[in-house]
């Protein structure tokens, strides 16, 4: 298969879109994500529901919030157009926010997990050894949670790759510049013919997914070593 | 005074009190087994928060509950072996042993760490990781890695009962060198009479 | 670049068309944003720097203007379709719309224009209390049109667009021209906080011969053929 | 807020369609979770592959390929209908499969990271004392395993109350059949003056994610009774 | 024969081989720290599979390279209490015991619960879950499973280690009255000599 350059343009936007995503959801979520493994606190259950929120309502609903908040008209959007000068709405900084909201609550659950599996005991040794909590949590907490920070940015990852319906809501349908692969596929669905275009792009996106998650599995044991498992 | 200890702790739904005063340089702390050894070692290196009571080592107050004292852990430099060891399993054998030493740069180690790799002999193990070392290995590694956190005193929770007689007879000697030779507290806990007997110049019972 | 366009997903290859043709005339090229009309009079509403809008309907181009975001005396409709009801090929020319096995896929009446039409001329020929139960709505056009053609259901209500290339293995049983009680028509308009110096020049290209013929090429209708505004 | 009947209605249609989802795909999930965790056989990273499938794939694409395998036009379609009478294509079953292969890799996710940390040990030890591999694996590594089960019930959950793409073009959008939350929202947000509507059963959806969330922590803290964490 | 053992076993990367053969009721194993000697337990329990050689135990072969036998552990019936302890953290302790029983129903006890519970002193234990337990009351819970298995032979890495003398006491005198009673073979890992001398009849040396 013969990719042309406009479906190259595509797919680099796409994982540009998505590492974006990515890398600056991935921060938030974890730090989230330790707040609701390690902390009790009120109002920790409106929080929780908060992050899953993406999840449970329609894309295309979370792309209409994100354009009441982030629009030019919206609260936040108006504030850093006049402050900054910045625009999210119609650019691909949109489609990232919009792929990374999306991606939040997939994120936050896996690293969630994997930050409650880490034995506390170890967090006390580190202590006594002479790390203040913050070390401890660098040292310790961080790089044994990092099956769950893995499986976390894979799946944020991939439905970064998959998001349509905010995308297209908030951040628009613009060729070259929001029109990621799942846009693309869209406008293929609705043109008369489009089918075979349809099924190059989505065979590119398996393909996509299939390279992120041989990548994210390799990574994951290039970190843990040579680690073995006994029984 | 070397310890001076006085707390209520309650690691569980049972109140357990303890009181140590002490101003030998090896303190033994023996009782029955859950009668609370552990706990009050874990009260004295800051893991685990007495209800009431105050601590103090070498003359320094670590915990006061009326004064309103509570140093962090990582304040107290206690060197301490755990019972149930706590190796980092992401971390190598080396990398166990550089993590306390890294902590502790610019503090005065109390043994360099060629010797304490020789003395436990641990050379060997170097490179393995943590969940891959038998029973005794693993005490061994913990026990270095506690000597090399240039500690202010040391908690040492039977650091013998894993070690066949000729490596306990050495850690046994080394511990003696430590205790002779160093200015630094040091706390045992052991259920053998004879290592209590030849190593501690004053024991607390407890219970 | 050009001004930006927000174009009905069911226009977009005749869009792209256009948009060639006026680049080609050594014009920068106009920025499409192609969507449901939903999804772009939204955008609009919340400030979305559009210079030109043409919608799928003339309701939701009523709804920009009374929220005040279109610049007056700029609308005028476009282009109409044809609404057109296609069947399976395997059994469905046996079949009639009143069979009792018969399903019918259409844009859902609700919320996509064409099942809105359908369900005009269905209640009009009074069938449509009887096929309602039987009735499949589909997020939109293009979803109903796969639906007849995999065989899922007999029928579909499409548009005459959606069928320009012919190669569809769906057959077309009849077809309803825009009309004054069939307003299939895409209006288009200029928007409030349109600055962009070629906006006008770029619409008043859309509504001329040439680009006509090339929206008649994609299976649009002249919308003189339609109700005049 | 007074829900009307055909809320109501919409509501419990969701909640069935979710509820059957996740019920079905669970066992499906927690299998695929473990052979992905504890096993290495050839084909496993296509078999990961393919279950992130409709993650990384627009859900409208998802929905496409459901048509045409499970359609009466395809393959497995054809077949059911023929063999049992029974169809999936627009009516609430088909629903729940669309939710529940959307759900999939979530679920699937969640539950491998957990059965990951199981400790194997704790296997060997189940076997010494009598029991066959089948039932080490139901008396350890399941129970251990909780965690990632209600992580992963919630996300499917979840992602089934609010899946949509996929819904719309499988099942189609039948009042009273297929139309779930997010399909009532996107109608309302289709239609000029929906807002009221899209409102109110947003409002809806968020009232059900957090109860759906609130369950599954106090279910995971009561399977895990008073297990204390120790520092 | 209690023991026949000839195995070469390869936990990590070095091969470790073994040679036991004893009719005593009770043998020791005995040896440094990381020689192997829990390696070979495992392998005669069935959770290391040796590289080569053979392993019977009460005259039953549980394992041939040669002749391509390897009876699952579950059919091995090894009453094995770990060096690790490994108690189900998901089950009380009341519950760690409940499932040694039940998957020996239909089996010969070798001792009673309640016997088992009073003379390890964990009656006080049994509500609770492991991860609140101290180091010696793991270790005890650890050998009353091992030994409510209904088992054929017994493995135990270590028991006493952990123990304070009077309890260490009491359950010397169970193991050397279930030997004298029963004609189960036992093997005892240990580092004390006098342990040894005091329960084995035959003493193995590894290394
Ligand atoms: N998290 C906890 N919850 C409940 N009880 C606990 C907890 N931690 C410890 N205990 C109990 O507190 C008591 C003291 O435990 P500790 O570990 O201090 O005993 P120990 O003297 O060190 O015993 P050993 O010699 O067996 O190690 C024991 O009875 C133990 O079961
Ligand atoms: N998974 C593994 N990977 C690498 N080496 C291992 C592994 N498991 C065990 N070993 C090594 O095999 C050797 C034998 O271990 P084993 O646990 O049998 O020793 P042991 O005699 O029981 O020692 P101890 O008295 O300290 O418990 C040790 O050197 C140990 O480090
Ligand atoms: O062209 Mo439309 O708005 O998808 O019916
Ligand atoms: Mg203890
Ligand atoms: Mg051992």
């Amino acid at each position: 298969m013969i990719v042309t350059s406009a479906e190259w343009a595509i797919v680099m936007l796409s994982l540009r879109v998505s590492f974006v995503a990515v890398l600056v959801s991935l921060p938030i979520a974890y730090a989230l994500a330790w707040l609701l493994a390690r902390r009790r606190f009120p109002g920790m259950i409106v929080l929780d529901a908060l992050v899953h929120l993406p999840l449970v309502l329609p894309p295309v609903v979370t792309g209409w919030l994100l354009l009441i908040a982030f629009g030019r008209g919206g609260e936040i959007g108006a504030w850093l157009y006049e402050n900054f000068g910045i625009t999210l709405v119609f650019n691909w900084t949109g489609a990232a926010l919009a792929a990374a909201v999306m991606a939040l609550p997939l994120m936050v659950r896996a690293m969630r997990l994997s930050i409650e599996a880490v034995d506390r005991r170890l967090v006390g040794a580190a202590r006594t050894l002479g790390a203040s909590s913050w070390k401890a949590f660098l040292t310790v907490t961080l790089p044994l949670s990092i099956p769950g920070i893995a499986a976390g940015a894979m799946l944020g990852f991939a439905r970064s790759l998959g998001e349509f319906g905010a995308t297209i809501t908030f951040a628009a349908n613009i060729a070259g510049e929001t029109r990621t692969l799942p846009l693309a596929i869209y406008t293929g669905l609705q043109t008369p013919g489009g089918e075979d275009a349809v099924t190059r792009l989505a065979i590119i996106s398996i393909i996509l997914s299939l390279g992120a998650l041989v990548l994210s599995e390799w990574l994951v044991r290039r970190a843990q070593g040579g680690r073995a498992h006994v029984l | 005074m070397s310890f001076e200890v006085e707390i209520t702790v309650q690691p569980g739904e049972r109140e357990i009190s303890g009181r140590i005063s002490s101003d030998a340089r090896l303190t033994a702390l023996v009782g029955a087994s859950g009668i609370g050894k552990t706990s009050v070692l874990n009260a004295i290196a800051g893991l685990l928060r007495p209800i009431s009571g105050s601590i103090s080592v070498a003359g320094r107050v670590l915990f006061d509950a009326e004064r309103g004292i509570d140093i962090p852990p990582e304040k107290r430099h206690a060197g301490y072996a755990f019972q149930d060891a706590r190796l980092f399993p992401h971390r190598r054998v080396a990398a166990n042993l550089d993590y306390a030493e890294k902590l502790a740069k610019g503090r005065k180690p109390i043994i360099a760490r060629a010797e304490v790799v020789r003395l436990l002999d641990i050379d060997g193990l170097l490179v393995r990781w943590p969940d891959t070392l038998s029973g005794g290995e693993v005490r061994r590694v913990a026990i270095a890695r506690a000597l090399l956190s240039a500690p202010d005193f040391l908690l040492l929770d039977e650091p013998l009962a894993a070690l066949d007689p000729e490596r306990a007879e050495r850690l046994s000697t080394l511990i003696e060198r430590l205790r002779d030779r160093l200015e630094i507290p040091m706390m045992l806990v052991s259920h053998s009479e004879r290592d209590v007997a030849r190593l501690a110049s004053k024991t607390v019972r407890m219970g | 670049t050009g001004p930006v366009v927000f174009a009905p997903a069911s226009m977009q290859d005749a869009m792209t068309a256009i948009v060639v043709r006026w680049e080609a005339q050594g014009n920068s090229r106009p920025v499409l944003n192609i969507a449901g009309t939903p999804a772009l009079a939204r955008q609009l509403v919340e400030g979305a720097p559009a210079d030109i809008v043409i919608t799928a309907d003339a309701q939701w181009m009523d709804w920009l203007e009374q929220r005040d975001v279109l610049q007056a005396q700029t609308r005028a409709d476009l282009v109409s379709n044809s609404l057109v009801l296609v069947a399976s090929t395997r059994e469905a020319q046996q079949l009639t719309l009143d069979d009792p096995d018969a399903r019918i896929a259409l844009g859902d009446p609700e919320s996509v224009p064409a099942g809105r039409y359908a369900r005009t001329v269905l209640v009009r020929s009074g069938e449509w209390a009887e096929i309602a139960p039987r009735i499949v709505p589909t997020e939109n056009v293009r979803a109903a049109l796969a639906l007849v053609e995999r065989g899922e259901v007999e029928f579909a209500f499409v548009y005459g667009s959606d069928l320009r290339e012919g190669k569809t293995d769906a057959v077309i049983i009849s077809t309803w021209p825009a009309s004054p009680d069939l307003p299939i028509t895409y209006p288009i308009a200029r928007t409030a906080i349109s600055s962009h110096p070629d906006a006008k020049r770029f619409s008043d290209f859309l509504r001329s011969p040439e680009a006509a013929a090339i929206l008649v090429a994609y299976g649009f209708s002249d919308p003189v053929n339609g109700p005049s505004s």
